[in-house]
């Protein structure tokens, strides 16, 4: 036990006290405590385990870099399931709230008694690099033993492992003046922008605005004031509790507000964190410094930690780190902090500084305030394991050892100006000796960076050091450098020695800055003794890069609103309702939700599919066909437009008369194909696949715009204006002639492959003499708004007739009897025209389309291509498995030449046999053949139909 | 070169580990070289080692203008697979996995390749037909693939939300597994040490910055920062930069890059034991040996050489992390980073000899090419050996794009990496 | 998220509000008939990826819908200017 | 026509959506799905151009929007007209007139914390959006045309089969 609740100071609310437990045990703290303070007054210094060799760790810093004290708050109710735990929180930063749950992480059983820390033993066994050196032999053992043993060495908390039952908001925002960091310099840079008039948002991540000057009690009044004027200001918004965690292109930062996890749970409403994403017209950074921990043999043990955290322990939360406190400093800082805690109540015994000349007014300070000093004098060691029990020192680190009973020890290191964000914007940075770090230099966007973050700002001065001097040689040494992740100052030096120059080798040889802190307390240190070890100036090293985010955020935050049902939209059609109430199962195409097909009682797939496609042949049947995509295409140049896109001619076709149009890529390779209809001399309604639609459009849009701008053509995206019902089987005509006025549906009048418009239902409509099924069929196409009611008439309409609603599949098997290819099934993005067996469909004569020159291409026009051809198996009832290969000898040994694969492959209820369609090297010239196609235990032969169609080749359904 | 052994390593030990060697020592360049490699990426590196190990031939120096590793290789998320569908691309892949196999004991470096099982998802009909086409292709190609119901793919991998009301329900998988990880790191490490020891020269530091040819075209070396280097050969390994390099030749290749981004979790305990890949809804993950879940986001949809890109890519890529995987939305993201992918009009790699006598390529791998180093090393070292590509690279021509002789996976099923 | 600026709309819109659309001026051939296979292959696939000044393509799909080409700097990925589909290249 | 067979009325635009007007709430927003209208998508190469086709005057500059008509871009215009409102279809001319009445829904976000809503998914500086200024932009990933009606009232204009994720989307943010 060494910290304690001093009895007076501090920011805290002495009159709310607030109970929390750790690993299980109550404590009591008060409002305005984090984690860490109100633990630490409470005695506990021991916080958690490092990561590879499980060493006791207490806190180093109370602020965002803290390494160490890494905590799981679960905000669970009473179950103990981990959905509300958040693993590898910074106790510095977890507010506390009544009833906290915190536990310490990587540690079995207990945070004291862990058995992990033989590995602390055997460290020498660990040093950087270990695992690319063994583990290889036997070579068995690797996946049998070694690596499920490294693997379960991973990590440091655990992850939540139930659905996390909070939800997450986010937004965008804009602002003229964008500040980060609400210390006193950003405070100042947000009140002088407001003076402007723009739009100013001041963002800090701590839970009060004030930065290092919470820890300075003669800039309480000053900090007071100022928050004050801010806060007047109609124009300045401030976010506490909120990261800045990125600096992206053109001013873009992102940032996440905490809501309400500093709450306790039940007084938690709404969104937990929040989402900001901010478009800046300036960026003021003002993200402050950081102060370097010192490297030396035992700088790790519990009690030993940054001077400002001991500081801010003491001003801002009314907190001793010990009752007998020494400083180890190489900067003024630390001078400072040791009068600043004196003054607070904590019992600073000495100062220890390995600088000789210590400006003489600090000297005097603290030699007044009964400080005992120890000038060129460096600590060599600390006692103690779960807490510092003394240390000892040297002059310079190697003279005569003296010891000193203390039971916390404080380092002062110096200062890293925060430069995260100004990296991140690709700002450049320069070497400052002074600051012993590096400082913005040009910046890439409209971007400052002021306060200590910039280097603009006294924080007195000091030695940039790799590590102290002392007696021992630097391998024999525990010195840590990122404490996290248990790299020491050796394994710096091991690294260079090993021939890892880069800087950016050495960070990841030995992971120093790779931790949850990413090196916040470490990168400088590191880049010092690597400095040391390769003999070159630090500027000749270089620095790692700087990545978002500048601390962990949590995914359910940067996923903004796609969580759960708002992932992603699922479309539905305006018939989807009536197909749900009716029992459909429906499949996922494109963001489509189809229907699929629409059992009755207790049939399979396989039953519906075959009842609906019998009733389409036989009867009728309806399909919700909505979700084609539909592009008007308008203007006195669309024939010619479309000539020029689709592989057939356009310009004859007459309105009222229909097309199927095949559509290639530049490339020659078929990318979409639909039936389209003529309205009128410049209007054509044109129909796509449904996940083409889109992509459709948009090559459309490229060419008209980019290539042949000069056409007066224009294309609207109609697919969602027209609901389509396609209504097929003998029976079609007589299901819908008593809905329809306007149109003389008589077969001579209206013709398959042609458009009508007139009424239906009362309500326009587009009707579409058409079949994608073979028999005689109309597709109704009714604006959006009036497809159910339609629907439901045609369905009531039917019944008479025997009406069959069907779904998807059967629109395959129906189309598959036909030989109807389904582009993206059939096809798929390597097949061209021909190997489609579409041949027909390609305008010989047009001088030119779209992939017309590729298909003349050596290969594209060689014999041996792939070709869309029938396979029946020989025994009826094997229905062959989309997807299967097929090969001309089954007995060849793997691997084996294939010939090609089936591509739709069902059992065809009227035909009473299965029926597949495949794509087969030289397919047509196999008409005939045999083919084998070789499965799991068995081998299914079939034989290869030149042509696709199974059902009705002449064609003679259509015609009636 | 010090033998790496457990026994080594105890040894070691008690010295402090004072006396391991240098893993490769720092050069500088010579005068020329028999070949010369420019990029020090897996690929790069491991063509030197195959050169010398396989061929004989150790006068080679690599070249890099960086840090070796330091490309992609260095930034990727280490998916390593080969159940891929056209019997070229099969080919080229699994002669890749059958190196990863026996690596890290061939370079005496513990690669870690980790054949923990690669899971790829169907979502709907349409990946369901895909999956099986490729599973049948592989099984007859001699590719291990198979397929997993819903309930097989979530004991394979708990985390896994098949609940059929999901957006994107998981409606079965592709489980190859022999597929899994490799430390990214190690793999660029383990061939620069063992190369270097067989006599291999790496220079870092140092950009190709020319190609010098002589009258008759052919290569005669590459200038650098460091000045002009001799050269008989001169293979082109250098990833995203690819298009930059070939036009010091005067080639101009099918070629873009484009930015894509990865990320990194903060290490927790295990919870994630094999790799996921989910096409439909863009996600890709893995948890490392660390602890870290990896994380593969998307591209930027713009060419560009910034290894940066944009924040809304990531907010995509965890929504569909958290789509499939639920328990992770209180996770928190520790790094993001960008590496520079060169992509192909047809998404296959070239590897092979190009127009100018003496020097090869070796690029387009675009998103998916660490799964492939040994083996795009080893048939890049053949293909410079013997002045004529390895019958499996043969089919990854240049002249592809020409006769229209496409590898084009993608066409065939919508898959990254 | 880039902002670009639409030479149309004639102000910076958010880069989600545009679809990248390739190099510039690399026009359709008007008689693909008449090329060699190589000078096809060179329309359709040979692109200059350059490293610095690229000319480019862009569409401002969800906004006014037009294409318009854009010189971007793509090692920092800063555009230098835009300008509409059909002017010279700059 | 059958007399059997009983036509149900008119349907309304959205009621298939099944989405419930949303009163105002405390973050003083009321979400509303407008009656349906009579709307058209606009294309011709010029303003003049197309006002000499459909007799109405037609804003020049991108943005703007005037008697129901908005320039959406160079050679674009959305009409938002009355219910029933037919406009002549430029047969022969070089225009393009269609009618997308049906295509999508208006939702109407009202309140004081309106602009903070659609600013909760549109990535455009939503506050210093001007009054009476319509764009097609983007909410999240779907397409929207914006256009503001007043200081505290927005219409977004969606794709039917978009309108309900979006409608959720608008409820959720809104909620937090
Ligand atoms: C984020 C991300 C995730 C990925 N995920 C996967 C995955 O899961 N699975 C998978 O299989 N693949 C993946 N990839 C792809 C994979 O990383 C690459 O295909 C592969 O690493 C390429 O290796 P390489 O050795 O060819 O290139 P690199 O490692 O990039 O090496 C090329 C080297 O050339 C150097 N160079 C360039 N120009 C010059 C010059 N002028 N002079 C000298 N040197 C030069 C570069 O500095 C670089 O070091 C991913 C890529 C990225 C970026
Ligand atoms: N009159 C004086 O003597 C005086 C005045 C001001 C400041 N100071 C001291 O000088 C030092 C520097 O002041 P300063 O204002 O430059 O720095 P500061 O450290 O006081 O403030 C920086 C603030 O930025 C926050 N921050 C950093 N990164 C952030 C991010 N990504 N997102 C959100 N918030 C982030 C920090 O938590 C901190 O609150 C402080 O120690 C301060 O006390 C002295
Ligand atoms: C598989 C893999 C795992 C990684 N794990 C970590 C990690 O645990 N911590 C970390 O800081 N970075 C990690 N990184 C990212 C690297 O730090 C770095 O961002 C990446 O190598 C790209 O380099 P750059 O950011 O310096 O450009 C990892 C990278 C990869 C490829
Ligand atoms: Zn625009």
């Amino acid at each position: 036990m060494s910290g304690y609740r001093l009895p007076a100071g501090g920011r805290i609310d002495r009159a709310a006290p607030l109970d929390f437990t750790f690993d299980g045990r109550a404590y009591r703290g008060f409002a305005g405590d984090n984690l860490a303070s109100a633990l630490v007054a409470s005695g506990q210094m021991l916080f958690g385990r490092s990561f590879k060799y499980h060493r006791p760790r207490g806190i180093l810093g109370m602020g965002t870099e803290e390494p160490n004290a890494l905590v799981t708050v679960d905000r669970g109710a009473t179950a103990p399931g981990w959905g509300r735990a958040t693993p590898n929180l910074r106790a510095p930063s977890v507010a506390l709230y009544q009833g906290l749950n915190a536990q310490s992480q990587n540690r079995f059983p207990s945070l004291r008694f862990d058995l992990g820390a033989v590995n602390d033993r055997l460290g020498a066994l660990f040093p950087a690099g270990f695992y690319n050196k063994t583990f290889m032999w036997p070579r068995s053992a690797w996946e049998k033993l070694y690596e499920p043993a490294i693997r379960r060495m991973a990590g440091l908390g655990a992850s939540p492992t139930t659905r996390d039952p909070d939800h997450y908001d986010a937004t965008y925002a804009h602002c003229e003046v964008l500040v980060v960091g609400g210390g006193l310099a950003g405070i100042e840079a947000a009140l002088s922008a407001a003076q402007d008039g723009g739009r100013v948002i001041l963002i800090d991540e701590q839970d009060e605005l004030g930065g290092g000057a919470l820890a300075d009690r003669a800039l309480w009044g000053e900090l007071a004031d100022k928050t004050m004027a801010l806060r007047r200001l109609g124009n300045v918004t401030v976010l506490t509790r909120t990261t800045a965690f990125g600096y992206y292109h053109q001013n873009f930062v992102g940032a996440v507000e905490q809501l309400t996890d500093h709450l306790a749970p039940e007084q938690a409403k709404g969104a937990r964190e929040r989402l900001w994403r901010i478009r800046a017209g300036e960026v003021v950074l003002a993200q402050g410094a950081i102060e370097r921990p010192l490297v030396f043999d035992g700088n790790d043990v519990p009690g030993v930690m940054l001077s400002s955290a001991g500081r801010t322990l003491a001003v801002r939360y009314g907190v001793a780190v010990g009752r007998a406190v020494a400083v180890m400093a190489v900067h003024d800082s630390g001078w400072r902090d040791a009068m600043a805690m004196k003054a607070a109540g904590v019992g600073v015994v000495a100062v220890i500084d390995l600088r000789s000349d210590v400006a003489p007014d600090l000297v005097a300070a603290a030699r007044a305030a009964g400080i005992a000093l120890h000038l060129g004098h460096a600590v060599t060691s600390v006692s103690g394991r779960h807490g510092v029990s003394g240390v000892t020192f040297a002059a310079n680190g190697t003279g005569h050892a003296q010891q000193l009973a203390v039971d916390a020890l404080l380092m002062a290191g110096g200062w890293t100006p925060t430069v995260h964000l100004w990296s991140h914007a690709k700002g450049s940075l320069r070497w400052d000796a002074d600051w012993g770090a590096y400082l913005p230099d040009v910046a890439q966007e409209n971007c400052r960076a002021v306060g200590a973050g910039a280097g603009a700002w006294d924080m007195g001065s000091g030695l940039a050091l790799g590590t102290l001097p002392g007696p021992k040689p630097i391998w024999q040494t525990k010195a840590f450098v990122d404490f996290q992740n248990d790299v020491k100052a050796r394994d710096i030096d091991l690294a260079v020695r090993e021939g890892m120059r880069s800087i950016e080798h050495i960070k990841r040889y030995t992971t120093n800055g790779m931790a949850t802190d990413q090196g916040k307390t470490s990168n400088l240190n590191g880049l010092q003794i690597a400095s040391g070890s390769l003999a070159k100036p630090v500027t000749d090293i270089g620095l790692t890069t700087f990545r978002p985010p500048y601390t962990p955020q949590t995914f359910g935050a940067l996923m903004g609103h796609h969580k759960d049902a708002l992932f992603q939209p699922i479309r539905k059609t305006v018939i989807d309702g009536w197909a749900a109430d009716h029992g459909a199962v429906f499949e996922n195409v494109a963001q489509w939700r189809r229907a699929r097909y629409f059992p009755q009682g207790s049939e399979d797939m396989h039953a519906a599919v075959a009842r609906e496609c019998l009733a389409v042949r036989e009867r009728v049947g309806m399909f919700d066909a909505s979700t084609l995509g539909k592009i008007e295409v308008v203007g006195p140049d669309a024939a010619e437009f479309l000539n020029r896109m689709y592989t057939n001619p356009w310009k004859a076709l007459q309105p009222g008369r229909c097309r199927y149009g095949l559509l290639l890529r530049e490339d020659g390779f078929i990318t979409d194909d639909g039936v389209s209809a003529r309205l009128a001399p410049d209007r054509f309604h044109l129909t796509t696949t449904t996940g083409g639609a889109a992509r459709v459009l948009a090559m459309m849009e490229d060419y008209l715009q980019t290539e042949w701008s000069d056409l007066d053509v224009w294309l609207t995206s109609t697919t969602e204006q027209w609901a389509v019902i396609a209504v097929q089987g003998p029976l079609a005509r007589a299901v819908i002639a008593p809905l329809v006025e306007g149109i003389d549906l008589s077969p001579s009048a209206f013709p398959h492959m042609a458009i009508r418009e007139g009424r239906i239902c009362g309500v326009p409509t587009r009707l579409f003499r058409v079949s994608f099924t073979g028999e005689l069929g109309f597709e109704v196409n009714v604006p959006a708004e009036h497809g159910r009611m339609v629907w439901q008439a045609i369905h009531a309409a039917g019944q008479a007739h025997g009406i069959t609603p069907y779904g998807t599949e059967t629109m395959h098997v129906l189309r598959a009897e036909k030989g109807y290819v389904i582009v993206g099934q059939d096809t798929d993005g390597t097949l061209t025209p021909d190997d489609a067996g579409m041949a027909w469909a390609v305008g010989t004569k047009k001088p030119d389309f779209v992939g017309k020159r590729s298909l003349s291409r050596p290969d594209m026009a060689a014999p041996g291509r792939k070709q869309l051809v029938g396979l029946l198996t020989e025994d009826p009832q094997d229905v062959l498995e989309e997807g299967a290969q097929i090969v001309a000898d089954p007995d060849q040994p793997v691997p084996m030449t294939m010939l090609g694969h089936v591509t739709s492959s069902y059992h065809s209820a009227t035909l009473g046999r299965s029926i597949a369609m495949a794509v087969i090297a030289d397919g047509r010239a196999r008409d005939g053949q045999v083919i084998h196609v070789p499965m799991p235990g068995r081998t299914i032969r079939a034989r290869v139909t030149a042509s696709t169609v199974f059902y009705d080749p002449e064609g003679s359904r259509l015609d009636v | 070169m010090m033998r790496f052994s457990g026994l080594n390593l105890i040894a070691q030990a008690f010295s402090g580990h004072q006396a391991w060697p240098e893993q490769w020592p720092d050069k500088a360049p010579k005068a020329s070289y028999d070949v010369i490699i420019v990029g020090a990426g897996g690929h790069g590196l491991g063509a030197a080692y195959y050169l010398a190990a396989k061929y004989g031939i150790t006068n080679v120096a690599v070249i890099e203008k960086g840090w070796l590793g330091g490309g992609n290789t260095g930034r990727n998320t280490t998916i390593i697979r080969s159940n891929y569908l056209y019997d070229e691309s099969a080919h080229l892949y699994d002669h890749a996995v059958k190196l990863w196999d026996g690596l890290s004991q061939e370079l005496n470096y513990n690669v870690m390749y980790s054949k923990r099982g690669v899971l790829m998802l169907a979502h709907n009909v349409h990946d369901i037909q895909s999956f099986k086409r490729h599973i049948h292709a592989n099984r007859l190609n001699g590719v291990d693939n198979e397929w997993l119901s819903p309930e097989e793919c979530q004991a394979y991998c708990p985390p896994l939300d098949i609940s059929p009301n999901a957006r994107h329900p998981v409606l079965g998988g592709a489980l190859q597994r022999r597929g899994g990880t490799a430390r990214h790191d190690s793999v660029a490490w383990g061939y620069a040490r063992k190369a270097t020891a067989l006599g291999v020269d790496i220079i870092q530091n140092c950009a190709v910055t020319g190609i010098r040819r002589g009258a008759d075209g052919a290569v005669l070396g590459v200038e650098t920062e460091r000045g002009f280097i001799g050269a008989k050969k001169i293979g082109v390994s250098a990833a995203g930069n690819t298009s930059v390099v070939m036009n010091m030749a005067g080639l101009e290749f099918p070629l873009e890059s484009y930015p894509l981004q990865a990320l990194v979790s903060e290490p927790v305990k295990p919870i994630f034991p094999c790799v996921v890949m989910s096409n439909t809804v863009h996600a890709y993950i893995s948890q490392s040996d660390k602890g870290e879940l990896v994380i593969g986001a998307g591209t930027d949809q713009y060419t560009s050489y910034s290894q940066r890109g944009a924040f809304h890519i990531i907010e995509h890529t965890l929504a569909a992390i958290c789509e499939i995987f639920p328990i992770f939305t209180r996770m928190r993201m520790l790094r993001t980073w960008g590496g520079i992918v060169d992509v192909t009009p047809d998404r296959s790699p070239i590897l092979g000899k190009t127009p100018v006598p003496g020097l090869y390529a070796n690029c387009g791998w675009g998103t998916g090419g660490f799964k492939a180093t040994p083996g795009a090393a080893d048939l890049l070292a053949h293909t410079i050996a013997h002045d004529a590509p390895h019958a499996i690279n043969a089919p990854f021509n240049l002249d592809r794009f020409r006769n229209g002789r496409m590898i084009d996976e993608a066409a065939a099923a919508a898959v990254a990496h | 998220m880039l902002l670009i600026h639409c030479p149309y709309c004639e102000e910076d819109r958010p880069e989600v509000e545009f679809v990248y659309g390739g190099e510039a001026h690399i026009a359709r051939p008007l008689d693909p008939a008449a090329l060699s296979d190589e000078d096809w292959e060179h329309y359709l696939y040979i692109r200059r990826n350059p490293r610095g000044r690229h000319h480019e393509r862009w569409r401002h799909t969800h906004g006014c819908g037009r294409f318009f080409n854009a010189v971007r700097d793509t090692v920092s990925d800063r555009f230098e200017q835009t300008y509409k589909a059909g002017e010279p290249r700059r | 026509m059958s007399e059997a067979i009983a036509i149900p009325a008119l349907a309304v635009a959205g009621t298939d959506l099944a989405l419930e007007s949303q009163a105002t709430t405390a973050a003083g927003v009321a979400l509303t799905l407008e009656p349906p209208a009579s709307r058209w998508s606009l294309r011709a190469r010029t303003a003049d151009a197309l006002a000499a086709v459909i007799g109405r005057p037609v804003p020049a500059r991108i943005g703007e929007t005037r008697d129901g008509l908005a320039c959406l871009g160079p050679d674009e215009w959305l009409a938002d007209l009355p219910a029933g409102t037919v406009l002549p279809d430029g047969a022969g001319q070089p225009v393009s007139v269609v009618d997308i009445s049906a295509r999508g829904v208006v939702i109407r976000v009202e309140g004081a914390g309106a602009a903070r809503t659609v600013a909760s998914g549109c990535p455009l500086d939503v506050e210093r959006f001007a009054v009476g200024r319509a764009t097609r932009t983007v909410y999240e990933t779907v397409e929207v045309i914006l256009w503001r009606e007043s200081e505290t009232a927005f219409r977004v204009f969606v794709w039917r089969s978009f309108a309900p994720w979006l409608w959720h989307a608008l409820k959720a943010c809104e909620r937090a």
